[in-house]
């Protein structure tokens, strides 16, 4: 593993150790052409992880352009934090899906944990008060000691870090299946109600403003763990990592409160979390999308560890760490509110009006970056696409004849399929009835969950059937979306929109590529003819390990308002003598 | 019979909350002097005598009772009192 | 009547305790900050569920040891109504304020249900609107809800009826299926199912309603009675 | 600056789910020869020295990092390394 930043630019590129970083020959003169010199060891890392996948979309943005985003209601489409949509009465519903796959698969607790953790910190970031979770599940088959301890610890650490933060998790699905057998899906939402005047937005606005640093201090964590979530998963995966991230879900917890208080404020300017890539993407995306720049001095972040440089701390993921912009001269009182709750909030930058992202420690500066390039300059790759080989083998065979001998042992079995069964296990472990508002607790096909002080309530589900978009990616796509719309509307509400998680294997394969155009181009059909916008989302790629891809996995996230408490409908029969309607083919 | 005492503690530059939280109310507490706190586990075990005491144990560690991939471990086997 | 609703560190049943007393009991209620807390002008505390101190260490032991115990301690000796659900229950055992001590459940899981429970005392200002054995549905959600305490103080319990609320099925290991108590002289209360989640029919139960009404009538009673 | 490891374990007659977890788990993986397993909590603090060090960490277990309803206590002070 690369620590040390004494390596000289020169080797950097001599020995080609921008590649151990994930940055391509291509890419890695780019970078050259934007310095006009030779990256330092920092900068590299810098660019390579906002070059990953994970930061910036390189290969699946010309996909997700294809969803459509707007919408009358749409507040606040894909790249924010999280999307919004309004709901009347001055009132919105901000929501957004997020994969943490890779590190659950090495460390199944903390990487399900720190997912919960990091959808949560995205939702309030934007001044949401987070009032709901779901989350969505793939495993392999339950045969292997491995799968089961995964399966375990993952919901264990759902659990405890859900349950701790005090939002309720009210739905989600588990599917199990051998193409999950190495790599596991963890895709956690979270839903948020804001009123429309509190919506911040991450930008590094107005020239002078000070940077405010708060919540957890910085260690070595998850170094490198944007660039580890977008390559397959090795064998010698649990060595990758110099230090895992754990979750301190009592921090968060003081952090969602101080948040939610300093937004009041008018000394706020804007605010995001630091998620993967830490600080080098949350201060450099504030600082592009309001056009100016950022000057960071590194001796002033708290820091948990001794001795850290500044390779490290730019792209440490610990978690719980909160970016600010706020006024100049009008710190003090947001650091009063962090410190009534016991958090440290403290200035470590400024904002400049130079479009440079530059980062100072013991004096000296360590990266000097136009803003631009890392986030907005990003290379976009078109990939190859082919028709998958399976496919067309599968179009070319005739419609089998399936014939069941004994229907009601046949439906037994089904029933025994730990994927058909019940998920009581699951969610019984879930804090559903926090907060409460959950009208409609797990085991329905959408979760309600009421506002109150009003007459509505919001219906919640995760959908996405990874066979059926395996065998026919477009069809698949729409049918992902048509259920999660059914699921809405039987609860008794009506689809307002959605966010997506793109689960798939590795894109450099034309054939995966294919998967992930044809399932784009389903669900963004059907979103179409729904109306139902797709207002943020998430990429997971290179999901496979030994070779073997996972099925294709775009889980839909779709949030439905109900306009009354008095047609809410659970999918349970209710009475014995009720009458059962089929309705449709 | 042996007794087996395990001890499992988080490996170092993994963070811990739970120790940060005890340190922090000892503080408020008064207790002023404590500079740092790290919470582990000790697994005591009764164990039948047999070969390969001391590799079986390490596989137990290894399988079961601690995770590699954020903890470490250590043990001491002691003869069992009889009670 | 005014509620005072205790607010630590992690604790995050704290609004749905203030929403139960306030806008479904329609009673006055603050949410009191741990640190800036005055409670001589309240007449009952409330101390809600969560994770006070992210329940690091042992549930509720970092709570129990903050400075606002000794005031509570303090109006619990003046017979003023304190009830401690969930983690509040936690606190006030790690406070000495009731007796015995909580482990994890039996099956090492978090749960999460609707559970029904007995009220096997209606003789308290917390349940006397309820009929002596009672079946009533309260949601329980909770990992570590095994309530323990030794034989001696198991049968002093019982004689002195300080067993307030029992499990039908104990989900989660407790001695003799205890899921709430109260101190001798009967004015605290803790418990590990949540009332204050169990006051509207739309989410399931409104059991946990006359709980809270029992307190306003009996404190009623006898503000009546002293003024 | 000090070392001092604390050792907070059940009291006997306190039944150990977690621990009797533990032994299922072991026995089934085959290592029968495990008959018991009881878990505790080992804390490590890094304390300034002073006077009344032993008597003051008698205090911080009694006052938090055990509960006596439940659990019992025993603590071990070493020269700290310096790192
Ligand atoms: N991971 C999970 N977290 C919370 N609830 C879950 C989870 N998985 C399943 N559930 C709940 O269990 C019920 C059935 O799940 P499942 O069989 O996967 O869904 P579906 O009915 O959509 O096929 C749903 O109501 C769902 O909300």
């Amino acid at each position: 593993m690369l620590q040390t930043h004494d390596i000289h630019p020169e080797q950097i590129e001599r020995d080609k150790l921008y590649q151990e970083m994930g940055l391509s020959d291509q890419e890695y003169d780019l970078v050259k052409d934007i310095l006009k010199r030779r990256p330092n060891f920092t900068e590299t890392g810098i660019f390579s992880v906002m070059w990953s996948e994970h930061c910036s979309y390189k290969t699946s943005k010309p996909l997700l352009k294809k969803f459509p985003v707007k919408g009358p209601h749409v507040l606040q489409g894909p790249g924010e934090g999280a999307g919004i949509i309004d709901i009347g009465d001055n009132q919105a519903v901000v929501f957004k899906i997020e994969s943490h796959n890779h590190p659950s698969a090495v460390e199944p607790y903390q990487g399900a944990a720190t997912g919960v953790g990091g959808i949560i910190r995205d939702v309030f970031s934007m001044g949401a008060r987070p009032i709901a979770l779901m989350n969505s599940l793939r495993f392999g088959n339950l045969t292997t000691d491995r799968v089961k301890y995964l399966f375990t610890e993952v919901v264990n650490g759902i659990a405890g870090y859900g349950n701790c933060v005090g939002v309720p998790t009210v739905g989600g699905e588990v599917q199990f299946d051998d193409s999950y057998e190495g790599n596991p899906l963890v895709n956690a939402m979270c839903v948020g109600l804001i009123n429309h005047d509190e919506i911040q937005k991450g930008i590094a606005a107005g020239i002078g403003n000070t940077v405010l640093y708060a919540g957890a201090p910085t260690g070595r964590d998850g170094i490198h763990g944007a660039t580890f979530a977008s390559d397959d998963l090795g064998e010698d995966a649990a060595k990758d990592r110099p230090a895992v991230q754990v979750g301190d879900p009592f921090m968060e917890k003081l952090l969602i409160e101080a948040c939610l208080e300093v937004i009041h404020s008018n000394a706020l300017v804007g605010m995001q979390d630091m998620g993967a890539a830490g600080l080098t993407s949350s201060a450099s995306e504030m600082a592009s999308k309001a056009g100016t720049g950022m000057e960071m001095n590194l001796d002033n972040v708290p820091q948990r560890e001794q001795n850290m440089n500044a390779y490290e701390m730019m792209l440490s993921e610990s978690q719980e760490r909160m970016l600010m912009v706020v006024k100049k001269g009008r710190e003090q009182e947001i650091i009063d509110v962090f410190e009534k709750y016991g958090l440290q909030a403290v200035a470590v930058g400024e904002v400049i009006e130079e479009k440079v992202f530059r980062i100072k420690q013991h004096g000296e500066v360590m990266a000097d970056i136009p803003v631009d390039a890392l986030a907005d300059e990003a290379p976009v790759y078109h990939m190859p696409s082919e028709v998958a080989t399976y496919y067309k083998e599968f179009q070319n065979s005739g419609t089998p004849e399936i014939s069941v001998e004994d229907h009601a042992d046949m439906l037994k079995k089904l029933l025994q399929q730990p994927t058909i069964a019940s998920k009581e296990w699951v969610y019984d472990q879930y804090d559903s009835m926090v907060q409460t508002n959950t009208v409609v607790t797990p085991g329905s096909d959408s979760a309600v969950v009421r506002i109150k002080g009003t007459n509505k309530a919001l219906a919640i589900t995760t959908d996405c059937n990874s066979r059926y978009i395996y065998l026919d990616p477009e069809a698949g796509g729409k049918i992902a979306v048509a259920e999660a719309a059914r699921n809405i509307v039987c609860s008794g509400a009506k689809p307002l929109g959605l966010t997506d998680g793109l689960n798939f294997g590795n894109p450099t394969n034309p054939q995966t590529f294919w998967q992930m155009e044809k399932s784009v181009d389903g669900m963004s059909e059907a979103c179409t003819e729904l109306a139902t916008p797709v207002i943020s989302g998430n990429v997971s790629l290179y999901n496979q390990s030994q070779g073997k891809s996972i099925f294709p996995t775009p889980i839909v996230g779709m949030v439905g308002l109900h306009a009354s408490l008095d047609h809410i409908t659970p999918s349970h029969f209710q009475t014995a003598g009720d009458a059962i309607y089929v309705i449709g083919e | 019979m042996k007794n087996v005492i395990v001890n499992v503690t988080l490996k170092t530059g993994v963070l811990d909350p739970q120790g940060k939280a005890i340190q922090e109310s000892l503080n408020s507490l008064g207790y002023k002097e404590v500079q740092q706190a790290r919470v582990g586990k000790s697994i005591e075990l009764q164990v039948k005598d047999g070969p390969n005491l001391e590799e079986r144990i390490k596989e137990m560690c290894d399988k079961l009772l601690a995770n590699p991939v954020i903890e470490e471990y250590s043990f001491v086997v002691e003869e069992a009192v009889q009670s | 009547m005014k509620f005072a609703v205790i607010v630590f560190p992690g604790s995050n049943c704290d609004r749905d305790m203030y929403h139960a007393a306030k806008e479904v009991l329609q009673e006055e209620a603050d949410l009191v900050w741990y640190q800036s807390a005055n409670l001589e002008n309240y007449d009952a505390i409330l101390l809600p569920g969560g994770f006070s101190y992210g329940d690091y260490l042992r549930s509720g032991a970092v709570a129990a040891t903050s400075e606002i115990m000794l005031q509570i301690k303090a109006e619990a000796a003046k017979g003023k109504p304190v009830l401690g659900v969930c983690n509040g229950f936690q606190i006030l055992l790690e406070a000495g304020l009731l007796p015995g001590a909580m482990q994890r459940n039996k099956n090492l899981a978090f749960m999460c249900h609707q559970e029904p429970l007995v009220v096997e005392n209606n003789e308290t200002l917390f349940t006397s609107l309820y009929k002596q054995g009672e079946v009533v549905q309260f949601p329980i959600a909770h990992g570590e809800g095994n309530y323990f305490c030794d034989e001696e103080t198991l049968e002093s319990l019982k004689t002195k009826k300080q067993i307030v609320f029992t499990y039908k099925n104990n989900p989660n290991g407790s001695v003799a299926d205890i899921a709430g108590i109260r101190n001798e002289e009967g004015n605290v209360l803790g418990m590990m199912p949540h009332p204050e989640r169990a006051v509207e029919a739309l989410l399931g139960s409104a059991d946990g309603l006359k709980l809270f009404q029992s307190v306003v009538k009996n404190w009623r009673e006898s503000y009546v009675a002293n003024t």
